[in-house]
């Protein structure tokens, strides 16, 4: 087995790993960074982010407003001091950006600009057209090659962290090209490894996306947190799930029904308004546009595509021009994918699955429980997020908190001893990942494993939840871990397997979907992106005002605990968006 | 990082390139008249007669015309033929580049004598 | 459904640990309106072969990792659809110019080594701090050089090119529309760092303008544009070095 | 241990593989005939060098069939590399831009079409007319 020594490691190579890198790089430039990725940085998820990203910069936005917003917005499961550190240091990673090059729209004064975003009180969403994640991770990517001290490990799999004496001290890899394992000892590790979305069946998530880190990390005692928070985006391509973004109705898109009414009037979030109005209409948050999708779906008012229900997403009105200009990503996706021109005709558009709120149970300095692991980007739970994810949040989540991650993990590994040899616990990972390939005996089907896991997703940790729904979800999982170590591949190859690959990346989903049904099962209440049909149809403060936190046990479900919310200075209150949330926005700015 | 090493390319790459404008603007109605409209009688027969020529080469625009063309021809063909072998797989490098820029040199040098010649 | 088709198609194989040279081995895949070819592909290693190797991940076309030869032509195979080549059948392959390590994955490692070498990052002789704000950057100063900030890396280009497939030393298009990208940022100082690769043979001397690069691009970067108007800067300091007091960059 | 054995696949005959690759390798081989035109000019300035003889007898060659053929496939050759070379040049300028906007790629190689058409009739009036 090859070894690598390193002082720090970060699995994942996305936005959120990248800019922990060259924090690394930047404030301890003395110390050894390796990144570790499955693909290449610049193919990470965070290049299909859309959008934009956070951070206060107008004369009429203040901290205060983006505060109240993201927890409002998040139904009050917020750390509210994590908080604030995220909505104090938006904007200063957004700068950063732009000094690193991220080519951000302009105004004709040369300053950049902000576009308005679901949910937010004002425009404070910077964006480089509508291909915002991706200029941020290729200039993240770029920038990160000027530093000699950050090395990269592209396209290794990372299928174990190598914990010992209480403290994780590296992980081990697989080389996608070969098939041999890598052994990277490290003083101090960062999980940066992205979402889960790949748990569902229609997702707006990358193929890459399967919540490897959260596993990781999950099977070595840290809680994953959260998890039954699931955002389903509004508008998403029926079928593919490909992404239509926000963006499209912060620039001022409409949704229609198939009456072409605009029916979000119809659920509190009117009124009806013609230009982008923030927190009314088209600019209410994720969780509430999806679920009027499902009540027009009820009443029939959807329109059926060859792919499933649809509503429209119409941007005609917006012209030509400024379509060209703001939303181009838009109208090629829609020109490859549909065949329409979207400046003449409407989108069709679903919700799908889009983001986990919750992830590896962190603290606001991006810490886990286990010494010297740190978490941050998609897969963490630092606490900002609560039940409900703002659009936009997450990108500037990234920066902030990778940034964060980077220092906080720098300084740890300053402190940390050179590493305990770690040759027996790797040596038993990588016996139980070659255990997979040399199985002879197996019958199942690695895709019809997987197929039954994100229907069984789908259908009971959806939009809308009941007790038996999710109930089912659960069970079909637990048998499904049963099938998994039944599994049969057609390849027995060590060199680019990707079927022995797409084996270990199936065995973290299913613990990160058990950990999602099972969160969402015993969370009798409804808040945020977690509504339940049944008679837990409203929230409940008193007992579910509390993080979920989901603790891995071996051969049986998750062991379901709970934890305090840190509320600050925003105490709870009725979330509310259109006409009514005007006084709340007029309260935050007092 | 090895140190790079800056190539020779942009002087025949600046001939190549003047050769091409040339060549593209005035070689087609250039051929047309000299080689297809005289020979076939699209032309009277002294559009190109001695005299004229003469009187054309005689003047010193016309002179110049015609080194500039046929110079600047010559080193964007030659560029390009040298090119093309590389593109068929045969490396003729240094060689390569010796003997095609020779010709054009030469070619340059003889028109700019035989111009010359011509004009006495 | 009602236009379920059917379509053969014909793949690369490559196992490096047991053979010593590739063989094409045909499935038979159904389809409908909405079948990428990258679909297709999946079909066939969830129901067909799961041995089947090849790279994939964001399915919009944008994370550049699904590139293949689809009937000879460097494509997205997420971005092509399996009904436009129906009912002739499809020959899907590596991307042209790379060594390949299996089946349709290629070695995209000199790539990024050239990515690297053209300094793809801000180069500022003082940086401003971040307290002062942003650079300002009006609309035509980004204009200038958006469109080269816009590749995905997605090497069709690089498999598009013979000059890079005769002799991988060329630093290639997608490398230059990046190099070219920074140089034409209002933001950046470090074109003089830059030129010694541009004006090196294996920089933009390697191109004779063949020019298919733009053609197949998928994010309409127009590298060859980006190549060749950067023989024209070569071409000036080239000879104004000998003008200008300070002499050439590469002095 | 594995090693890495990757294939590389030879690039005999690519210049056939595609129809890009033709027209390319095409516009190449004009060269050859524009050389030989260049070629054929010098001649004609050596002839005119030697006196009315040497001229005639120059004069004598251009109207055989044999040049006649030859000049076919050179005018063609011209035409040819001539609109190749309009049609790619605007990538291989630097962009032109007036009143702060780039002047889009099709009108340089419109007007450089109208060029080239302009230059033709000029010169065709200039030997005929004069
Ligand atoms: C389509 C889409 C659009 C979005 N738009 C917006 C938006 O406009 N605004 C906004 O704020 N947010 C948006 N989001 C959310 C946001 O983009 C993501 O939350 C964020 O990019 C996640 O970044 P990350 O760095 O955490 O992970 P990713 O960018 O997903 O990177 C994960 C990394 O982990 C690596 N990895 C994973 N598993 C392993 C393993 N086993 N071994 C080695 N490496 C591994 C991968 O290789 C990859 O490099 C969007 C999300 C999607 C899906
Ligand atoms: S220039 Fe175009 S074809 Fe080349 S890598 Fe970039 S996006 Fe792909
Ligand atoms: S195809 Fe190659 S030769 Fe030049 S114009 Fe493009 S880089
Ligand atoms: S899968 Fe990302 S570009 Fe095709």
């Amino acid at each position: 087995m090859q070894v690598v020594s390193t002082d720090v490691a970060i699995i994942g190579g996305g936005g959120a790993g990248l800019r922990a890198a060259i924090a690394i790089a930047e404030s301890a430039p003395e110390l050894k960074v390796s990144l570790v990725s499955k693909v290449v940085p610049m193919r990470s998820h965070t290049v299909a982010a859309e959008g934009g990203s956070a951070g206060v910069t107008t004369d009429v936005d203040t901290l205060d407003l983006h505060f109240h917003d993201t927890v409002a917005g998040g139904d009050w499961l917020c750390d509210q001091e994590v908080v604030d550190y995220f909505v104090e240091h938006c904007t200063e990673e957004m700068v950063q950006l732009e000094h690193w090059g991220c080519p951000w729209s302009r105004q004709e004064s040369g300053h950049t600009s902000v576009r308005n975003f679901g949910g937010m009180s004002t425009a404070r969403t910077w964006f480089a057209a509508d291909k915002t994640g991706f200029h941020m991770l290729h200039t993240l990517f770029q920038t990160s090659m000027k530093y000699p001290s950050i090395s990269r490990l592209d396209e290794y799999f990372a299928c174990d962290l190598l914990v010992d004496d209480g403290r994780c001290q590296g992980l081990l890899a697989i080389e996608v090209a070969t098939g041999d394992f890598v052994r990277v000892e490290a003083r101090a590790v960062i999980m940066a490894t992205g979402g889960a979305g790949r748990v569902f069946r229609q997702n707006t998530n990358a193929g890459i996306l399967t919540g490897d880190g959260m596993g990781m990390a999950y099977r070595h005692g840290v809680a994953l947190r959260d998890m039954e928070f699931v955002q389903y985006h509004p508008t998403t391509l029926p079928g593919s799930g490909i992404l239509i973004t926000e963006g499209c109705r912060g620039e001022g898109g409409y949704l229609t029904n198939k009456d072409g009414y605009r029916y979000l009037q119809d659920y509190a979030l009117g009124p009806v308004v013609t230009e982008p109005t923030p927190k009314t209409m088209e600019l209410g948050p994720r969780d509430r546009l999806s679920q009027a999708f499902w009540h027009e779906q009820q009443k029939g008012r959807t329109i059926d595509t060859p792919l499933g229900p649809a509503v429209h997403l119409e941007l005609m009105h917006l012209g030509q021009k400024k379509l060209a200009e703001r939303l181009p990503f838009i109208m090629e996706l829609s020109k490859t994918f549909l065949g329409i021109d979207a400046a003449s005709q409407a989108i069709p558009v679903c919700p799908s699955v889009h983001y986990t709120m919750g992830g590896i149970a962190a603290d606001g300095t991006t810490a886990t429980a286990l010494p010297g692991l740190f978490a941050c980007g998609e897969c963490s739970s630092v606490g900002i997020h609560g039940a409900n994810r703002l659009g936009s949040n997450s990108l500037a989540e990234l920066a902030v908190f990778g940034k964060l991650a980077g220092e906080n993990a720098a300084a740890f590994a300053r402190e940390q001893a050179p590493t305990r040899s770690l040759e027996r616990a790797a040596s038993e990972s990588e016996a139980s990942a070659l255990a997979i390939l040399s199985r002879q005996d197996g019958t199942e089907r690695l895709a019809s494993i997987r197929d039954d896991m994100t229907q069984a997703m789908s259908d009971g940790i959806g939009i809308y939840r009941t007790a038996d729904g999710m109930q089912a979800t659960c069970d079909v999982l637990d048998g499904l871990v049963d099938r998994l170590a039944h599994v049969r591949l057609d390849d027995s190859n060590r060199a680019f397997n990707t079927e022995w690959l797409g084996a270990i990346e199936l065995g973290f989903s299913l613990d990160v979907a058990r950990a999602m049904a099972y969160s969402a099962l015993n969370r009798r209440e409804s808040r945020g992106a977690h509504v339940r049909l049944d008679e837990y149809d409203g929230r409940d403060d008193q007992q579910f005002l509390r993080h979920t936190l989901a603790v891995f046990e071996a051969d049986a479900p998750p062991r379901i605990e709970y934890s305090n919310v840190n509320i600050t200075r925003l105490p709870p209150a009725e979330r509310v968006y259109g006409a009514a949330a005007k006084t709340t926005g007029d309260l935050a700015n007092a | 990082m090895k140190r790079m090493k800056r190539s020779n390319e942009p002087i025949f790459w600046s001939l190549f390139g003047a050769g091409g404008v040339v060549a593209s603007m005035v070689a087609p109605a250039l051929v047309f008249i000299t080689g297809l409209a005289l020979p076939l009688g699209l032309l009277a027969p002294e559009a190109l007669g001695y005299e004229r020529m003469r009187a054309l080469v005689g003047s010193l625009p016309g002179a110049l015309l015609l080194f500039v063309v046929i110079s600047l021809t010559l080193w964007h063909t030659m560029h390009r033929i040298n090119h093309s072998l590389h593109d068929v797989g045969i490396n003729a490098g240094l060689a390569g580049k010796v003997v095609f820029y020779g010709l054009a040199f030469v070619g340059t040098v003889a028109t700019a004598y035989f111009l010359f010649v011509a004009r006495r | 459904m009602p236009d379920r088709r059917e379509i053969d198609i014909e793949v690369m194989r490559y196992n490096p640990e047991t053979d010593s040279e590739p063989h094409m081995q045909t499935f038979r895949v159904p389809f409908d309106e909405d079948t990428s070819v990258l679909m297709g592909l999946q079909y066939i290693k969830d129901h067909l072969d799961g041995s089947l190797t090849f790279r994939w991940s964001c399915r919009m076309a944008v994370c550049g990792s699904c590139g293949k030869m689809v009937n000879g032509v460097p494509k997205l195979s997420c971005k092509a659809f399996l009904r436009a080549y129906y009912p002739g059948k499809l020959r899907i392959e590596p991307l042209e110019h790379f060594p390949i390590v299996r089946d349709l994955a290629v070695d995209q490692t000199d790539f990024l080594e050239k990515l690297e070498a053209v300094k793809p990052w801000i180069i500022r002789k003082e940086e401003k701090p971040l307290s002062e704000g942003t650079y300002l950057q009006t609309p035509e100063e980004m204009a200038d050089y958006q469109q080269f900030s816009s590749c995905i890396n997605c090497l069709l280009c690089y498999s598009a090119c013979p000059q890079y497939g005769l002799d991988n030393a060329f630093t290639g298009p997608a490398a230059l529309s990046l190099l070219h990208r920074y140089n034409a940022d209002s933001r950046d100082e470090g074109k003089s760092e830059r030129m010694p690769l541009v004006n090196s043979e294996e920089g933009v001397w390697g191109c004779t303008l063949v020019g298919y690069c733009s053609e197949v691009c998928p994010k309409q970067v127009d590298p060859a544009a980006a190549v060749n108007r950067n023989k024209v800067n070569s071409t000036m300091d080239y000879f104004l070095r000998f003008l200008t007091p300070r002499g050439g960059v590469d002095s | 241990m594995t090693a890495r054995n990757t294939y590389v696949r030879p690039m005999t005959g690519w210049y056939r593989r595609n129809p890009h690759f033709v027209a390319y390798m095409l516009r190449e081989l004009t060269a050859v005939f524009l050389a030989a035109y260049a070629g054929m000019l010098l001649a004609g300035v050596i002839a005119l060098s030697r006196g009315p003889e040497a001229y005639a007898a120059f004069q004598e060659f251009l109207a055989s069939p044999l040049s006649v053929g030859l000049h076919v496939l050179i005018f063609i050759a011209a035409v040819y590399n001539a609109y190749t070379w309009f049609r790619i040049s605007p990538k291989a300028m630097p962009p032109i831009k007036l009143a702060g906007k780039r002047v889009p790629d099709r009108v340089i190689v419109v007007s450089q079409f109208a060029g080239c058409a302009g230059v033709f009739i000029v010169m065709l009036l200039l030997a005929g007319g004069l």
